[in-house]
């Protein structure tokens, strides 16, 4: 008998997956518009109701009266439930993927329990202005987790608010700014330092927050030196701003000395723990000593990406700086939480209310469910997965990780297609695009491209042995196709839901459209 | 799982022993120790972090979550008439349903090729707000209303090179806050006083600061106390008038019977779409929106992410990609503009199934049932002796100013005598709004029945008595 | 500028859609195991428990105890999941097509309001043993539910009990036999007629309940006429089981009339209603006096299919026939619900406790959306559906509707490619094959073909007039390959999950293989 | 929506008028009413029918449905002890996120090649019972234990040709029932009696009444009453000494710690799967299987769907199909074995995924948890004057019968005051087994702490002093 199973193995591995994206080819939803459908009805107002109020439209002044109804789509629910049913299809989640390939981005698993949890009407219907003594539940999450991330990074004081890292970073910056101007220093510092490898938020942040960015760039070793800093930092320094490990996976040994420069000279540390991944347990912001840090809850601490966002980026400071932190805080006074609006140095409202709260749920479930070892072990899964990755790439033709040659690497490694691209002209980008036909996703990196033809993998401890080997794979194929077959990987994608995209358009003001009504405004034209 | 075996986590694969062992040999490396080399060893943290004892299955910690969140009161348990910048609204069970999906839950960011549906969804999203608004830009949603509105000010002050702006006193102390601290390196934010009879912005205390340093003027309709400006198209034309921009905040939620603001002249439209099929979910369900024409000297100000329709290499198949993507900080760092980074894409999403099922006569209908309700409302309130209800002679939408001047009793004890009712009273805006004497702010929207509103206002005569 | 959607139109109307399946090329689940891994912690046992309980699997009889761990495979949780939301996506739920193909089926839209109230703790955490005071709800339900079906079948009394349609028929055959039974005839009233365009569990359920079978083929009207009745009645009917509208979606204008036959000679009739969706409000088992029938709450009243369950089949009867339901019944004392289970006649248990109650939620609830109004709309819109979907395939190459010629149809028909075969080669299961390349689903009929090359199409009042078109396009394109490029109909799929199956192995006791274990026993050999 | 425009149905999109007139036109009908002509006048329904008002926006229906089902008390709310053929075990969220799908949810029942993913999950649900149990036939899942248990024994009717089965009188009443209309037509049902102290099937009794007339012996391992049957081998090598074919129903959550019983000779293993992911919802959370061994004779006489692996045209493609489907009354009507239509493949799909997830270290984990907590329950609840548990003097699983002969007062009674602790407890038995006095079936699985099990002793405590 036909053993099927056999032709699916060669050498004793698994051959690779023949994969196809769904595709629906879907129109745009106006497209799909039958005049007169109805997707949901509304309840109707009591007769009793509407004869007492009378006509109310005709109340509203006449100019301010919407005089055509909004050119909105009409159809039936089932009807939009399958359009978007099948765009929800044609979107590679991590639910769905190997989702190794999204560097610095820290795809892992979201547990559904979670998001169960947070489904609960105990979280979906309360109102963030509720009496406190109907809130304590969602407090007391809210103060608990702050406790968390508080021994997880040794800081004195959290604040939830900001809803991503990057809002995170921007309170941090204004606190700096706070702080310098509390000293009546602000006018004279106004320089923040970065590092080309730090998220590009904390240049482009600091810049919102006022300041002026020097940024710093890597040596041989993949950092500046201490020496770099030193040369940096003056008296105009109002801080630091630095990812660490940075965007290449490599860690700063010299952090400590760094913050001590800047601290001599008057500045203020932030620590960007977006990406906190690979040393939860491991090492900290309070042992170098920096003064504020924040933690991406939507990365390091699980709570899915929701294709980008809500999120929560969660700040933490010392003792010294906590009279800044956004207002409210959070205060137990060990029988009930309660919330401290009377913060007179506060830099004040980040985000509306007091964050994303379900985003923090999620995270605090996701410790509760792993505790201090869990992290710990999180982070040397996480770490053991990306050296064993870097291992495996590197044996495939044309790719190497530049800086610290033969060193480990934290949580991520910056990969270099720049021989495979010499060789054959194929670029990251096209890589990535192929890939694409085999059902996973692929990075590049940051801009600018530092690192020529970039490509940044992140295993985070999600993946098991089997699947790192199984993304391998795909980018040894490609790899392969990139030297014997280019056009292939050229005129990828083949087997995704779209084929390439002409890009022009989309920077040409005369031709882009953001929406439905502008392009056909544009192609009518 | 016996004590002496280590915890292999059912979401961590790798932490089976043997695996580790085999993958550790596979790099050479002795222990994981090896890959930590570069962390000296001062920066180590020694000791085992002081968690607390973990649930480690899925059971037990799904005991404890529910066990802490029953402690939460629900506005289903309770009636709850809070609105002030989170509301209340029916979410359909199709926005549920698609914004649960794993596959739109757990994506990013990247490459339009493995995430088509989510660039088109966002796409169509943008293209729905467009027709509600009547202009053709729209961004993937932001943060929230706050930072939407302070970011529309940026732009404004970098479109016009200019520094200052206008900003009517009824806004939120919240927005407020946060207008302050994010358009403090560039732009002074200066307030608008209002008519104290209708609480219309004062048009001549605007004449009177404008001038050619005005970057623009923001103002809300309706406003966050719940009345509709009327006079939008003087305003406009006075930030016109003066080359300042025009900003309006709206509720998207009432444009199926307001005039989208572009009419009447707005140049940057904002808001938030959580209640376009968003939980509250104790305010994690915000987004913020900008809006604006399609000029390239607006549209090169956004920082937020713009998505775009393009051609592919096969006829007649849509593709999208980001529109300008060198603006972005994504692209240069501290020369683009602002920052982007995570943002609220699926509440993006989701307003857009929202708006898809609600169609245009579903947006005439709730924005006429919430007018209709409210003013049910205040009409019942304003019957109780002691209060006054609507506070401000205009025309209001879905929440209004109820003044407790007459009963002797503060607004904080109003609320904690409505709570025995299970009712939430309004906000009470005493701190933030001290001229409007014992007042708070009530919100009705089609959540409330005529029996709900009844209850209410039995419950006020009962408490104010 | 290039304008894209205009090369998606071509006459004004939308070109095929380009579509494919989602092929994700899984494993079976067992090669994904890796040894060690775990998909969710059991909780532990207190200490003091285990102390004081001792060693509990000693205790079990020697013999009785496993001696090796059940193969289970070891998973990661991450792992299950995605395996299972790969399988998701190569199935094709009515939420995701124009799902008019599977005729006889009346896949409509299950609305989603509807799962999310079953999904609530008051409805998936109560037991079905609970003392009655505290399951008032539930009870409410579905005694309210069984109010609304007497009114729309004319019935007396209803049990929500049986499993599914089928289930329903065999309890509703039960009936009859034990009334029978009760009359001292069942030994002689061994007979049960039906039609073969009645469902094939009407001949299966009436069989397994222990009658012969007496089953009429139709003339030329799509139907056996009064005559062929009247032969088949003797003073052996037990009773007459069938369809009507039969599967061909023809009604049988005699019906009265056969019941009274059947009456007549001491037989009871029993009305297949599981698909009622054309007739809700229009026609109903009382008026012709059925003495019994069933509904699907799966079908007509919207409940999702699962995949193929769980389901309802409620069954309703007369007056008379009442005390034979199946224990227990709900009754209602103005005040509270209750389950009364003291009755001496019943045929007893046909399911575990009440029947699925969730799929009874879901169908109350979809009733008191629609009220009286809107049921008899969902039949006039679905037989309109039909018969404007009639009037467009039969526009199509090599297709036609059997019997009753240019007569309309009620909510389904039965085509014919018979023409198409005998011209091209290709028959019916081939086209639907074809279909599959395109997105939709495509039934033939249930077996015995008596329409050759058949084709079942039902739309059901859930499509709209666009959905309708476009599904009536990809049979056009399928019949014209059919006649210019029969090959590539031959080796459809194209655009599928997989590929041609070779079913040989299925029917061969040698080669079969049920689950996993058996295959690699095979294979091995 | 105003009184006079007819009601366009969200759920109906040809409801707008504008298109259903098109589309008569379209078909030349002057209405829907020629559609019916065939129907004839008499029996037409001529009123409209009398239904509820409905409430036509998903808010208000939502609200109404809300209302009803708050009158229910969980399992949550209280603590839950009732078993007996349902049982309160914990369901993993994947559970409820894979049978939530879209996709599967709303699939049905017709080619594999839409429909692939259910074919294979299906498949492998089959594959792991199937290492549950040692056995290499699963069928796709039919309505509920009862079921299954009925169609087993008319399987081993056909298969033997003989037309009478033996059942442990420690079955279920409600099994019982079922078995005795469904086995009705071809098998007299008799019942054997059981040890009154130990509770095990009499084997005498069975000795006595077997014969060359037997088609079956049916027994369950655990039993009904929760004790292990200790006596398997005996039974089966009496069994088919006789040429009887041995069926053991089975729950399977104790096949991690409890032998398949094809290893102590059952030919047929039957039992529900509810426990493996399902939740209780009153009952709708069943679903039985039927296992047997490949061989034709067995294969043959199943009535329901078998899905079989199979290869396709493409080179290690695994596709998936119906194997011998001319058994079935899909293929032959009345020809078939019994009957096959809708059944529980949701829930077969569910189960896989609870196995998957469980896994083989999980399975013994949970089945020696479960035991732990019932034996600890049993000696807590035993040590309260006047109560005894367990009844019988044989291992128990997860139930247990508990006496309250010497507490003077009834089950129900009982009962009714644990209400009032908030406590459900165990289904009385009195009717079922009137021969064991006043007596409870009590549940305890891996859902319970020992706290829960310490609140039950206390209150029961309270109770019957
Ligand atoms: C190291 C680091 N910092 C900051 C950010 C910005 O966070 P967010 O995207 O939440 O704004 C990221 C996310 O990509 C990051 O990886
Ligand atoms: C007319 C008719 N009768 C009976 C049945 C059988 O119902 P079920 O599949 O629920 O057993 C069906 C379902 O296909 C049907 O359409």
């Amino acid at each position: 008998m036909k053993d099927i199973t056999e032709k699916r193995y060669s050498g004793g591995k698994p051959k690779l997956r023949r994969f196809h994206q769904a595709k629906w080819d879907e129109p745009i939803i106006f497209e799909l518009s039958n005049e007169g459908e109805r997707g949901i009805l509304i309840p109707e107002v009591e007769d009793r109701v509407k004869t007492e109020v009378g006509d109310v439209l005709s109340t509203i002044p006449r100019n301010m009266r919407r005089r055509q109804l909004p050119k909105l789509p009409e159809l039936s629910q089932s009807r939009v439930l399958r359009h978007f049913i099948r765009l929800s299809q044609e979107t590679l989640g991590t639910d769905l993927n190997i989702d190794v390939g999204q560097g610095t981005c820290t795809m892992k698993y979201s547990p559904k329990i979670n998001e169960q949890l947070v489904r609960m009407p105990q979280m979906t219907e309360i109102h963030p202005l509720q009496d406190e003594e109907t809130v304590q539940g969602i407090l007391e999450v809210l103060y608990k987790f702050e406790q968390i991330l508080k021994e997880v990074s040794g800081l004195d004081q959290f604040s939830l608010q900001p809803g991503a890292g990057s809002q995170a970073i921007y309170a941090n910056a204004s606190i700096i700014r706070a702080y310098h101007e509390a000293r009546g220093e602000a006018d004279q510092r106004n320089e923040i330092i970065t590092t080309i490898f730090s998220h590009p938020s904390n240049a482009a942040c600091a810049k919102t927050a006022g300041f002026k960015i020097i940024t710093l760039y890597p040596d041989e070793k993949g950092y500046p030196d201490l020496e770099a800093f030193k040369a940096a930092v003056s008296e105009r320094t109002a801080g630091l701003m630095i990812t660490n490990p940075e965007d290449t996976g490599i860690f700063n040994p010299n952090i400590e000395e760094i913050v001590k420069v800047v601290h001599k000279a008057g500045g203020l540390c932030s620590y960007d723990q977006a990406n906190a991944n690979g040393i939860l347990g491991i090492t900290r912001a309070r042992e170098p000593s920096f003064d504020l840090c924040h933690f991406n809850l939507h990365k390091s601490f699980s709570a899915p990406h929701g294709c980008g966002g809500p999120a929560v980026g969660a700040m933490g400071v010392t003792k010294e700086l906590a009279k800044f932190l956004p207002v409210p805080v959070i205060e137990f006074d060990g029988s009930k939480y309660r919330l401290n609006y009377d913060r007179p140095e506060s830099i004040g409202k980040v985000r509306s209310f007091y964050g994303v709260a379900p985003v923090v749920l999620k995270a605090y479930a996701w410790v509760m469910n792993l505790g201090a070892e869990g992290l710990k072990e999180v982070a040397e899964v996480a770490v053991l997965n990306n050296n064993y990755l870097l291992k495996k790439v590197l044996e495939i033709r044309g790719v190497s990780a530049p800086y610290a040659k033969g060193k480990r690497r934290i949580e991520q490694v910056r990969y270099s297609w720049e021989k495979l691209t010499r060789d054959t002209g194929i670029h990251s980008e096209e890589i990535g695009i192929r890939a694409a036909d085999f059902g996973v996703h692929y990075w590049t990196s940051h801009h600018p491209f530092i690192v020529p033809e970039p490509c940044t993998l992140e295993p985070t401890e999600s993946y098991s042995k089997s699947d790192l080997d199984e993304y391998v794979e795909i980018l040894r194929q490609v790899s392969d196709e990139a030297y014997t077959n280019p056009k292939l990987v050229k005129t990828a994608p083949h087997n995704s839901t779209i084929h390439k995209i002409h890009h022009a358009p989309l920077d040409d003001p005369s031709q882009w459209a953001m929406t439905w009504r502008a392009y056909r405004k544009k192609v009518r034209k | 799982m016996s004590k002496e075996k280590p915890t292999v986590y059912s979401y961590i694969p790798n932490s089976v022993p043997k695996v580790k062992n085999q993958m550790l040999k596979a790099v050479g490396a002795k222990s994981v120790e090896d890959f930590f080399e570069d962390i000296p060893e001062k920066l180590r943290l020694k000791k085992k972090m002081n968690l607390p004892k973990p649930f480690l299955s899925e059971q037990s910690l799904r005991r404890h979550v529910e066990g802490i969140l029953s402690k939460n009161k629900t506005c289903q348990e309770y009636l709850n008439f809070l609105g002030a910048g989170c509301w209340q609204h029916y979410v359909p069970a199709v926005c549920d349903e698609v914004n649960q999906r794993g596959e739109f839950l757990t994506a990013y960011a990247v490459e339009p090729y493995d995430d088509h549906g989510r660039f088109q969804a966002l796409f169509e999203f943008a293209s729905m707000m467009g027709e509600l608004l009547n202009m053709d830009v729209v961004n993937v949603p932001t943060y929230d209303w706050l930072q939407a509105a302070a970011t529309s000010i940026r732009m404004a002050s970098r479109i016009t090179g200019r520094h200052e702006a206008y900003v009517s006193r009824t806004i939120s102390a919240d927005k407020l806050s946060k207008l302050r601290d994010y358009c403090k390196p560039e732009i002074q934010v200066k307030l608008l006083d209002y008519d104290s009879e209708t609480g219309q912005l004062d048009i001549n205390s605007l004449k009177t600061g404008i001038s050619s340093k005005t970057a623009a003027i923001y103002f809300e309709n309706p406003s966050y106390l719940g009345f509709i400006e009327a006079y939008g198209d003087e305003i406009s034309k006075i930030a016109h008038d003066h080359g300042a921009i025009c900003i309006v905040g709206i509720d998207p939620i009432s444009l199926g019977i307001l005039i989208p603001p572009i009419d009447y002249g707005a140049d940057i439209v904002c808001g938030d779409i959580q209640p376009l099929g968003m939980h509250m979910q104790f305010g994690g369900g915000h987004a913020g929106f900008i809006a604006t024409r399609d000029e390239e000297k607006y549209v090169m100000e956004y920082p937020s992410r713009l998505f775009g329709i393009a051609p592919t290499s096969v006829e007649g198949e849509y593709g999208f990609g980001d529109v300008a993507y060198e603006r972005t900080s994504f692209a240069v760092r501290e020369e683009g503009k602002e920052f982007i980074g995570t943002a609220t894409a699926l509440w993006g999403i989701t307003a857009g199934v929202y708006l898809a099922l609600i169609g245009p006569q579903g947006m005439q209908e709730i924005g006429e049932g919430i007018m209709q309700r409210s003013r049910y409302a205040m009409s019942q309130i304003s019957n109780i002796k002691g209060i006054k209800s609507p506070v401000f002679k205009s025309t209001h939408f879905k929440e209004f100013v109820v003044n407790f001047d007459g009963t002797g009793k503060t607004v904080a004890e109003i609320n904690k005598a409505l709570l025995r009712h299970k009712i939430f009273g309004g906000k009470d805006l005493t701190k933030e709004f001290p001229e409007l004497g014992n007042s708070a702010l009530y919100c009705v929207t089609e959540v409330h029945t005529k029996d709900d509103i009844d209850r209410l206002a039995n419950a006020l005569m009962e408490v104010v008595e």
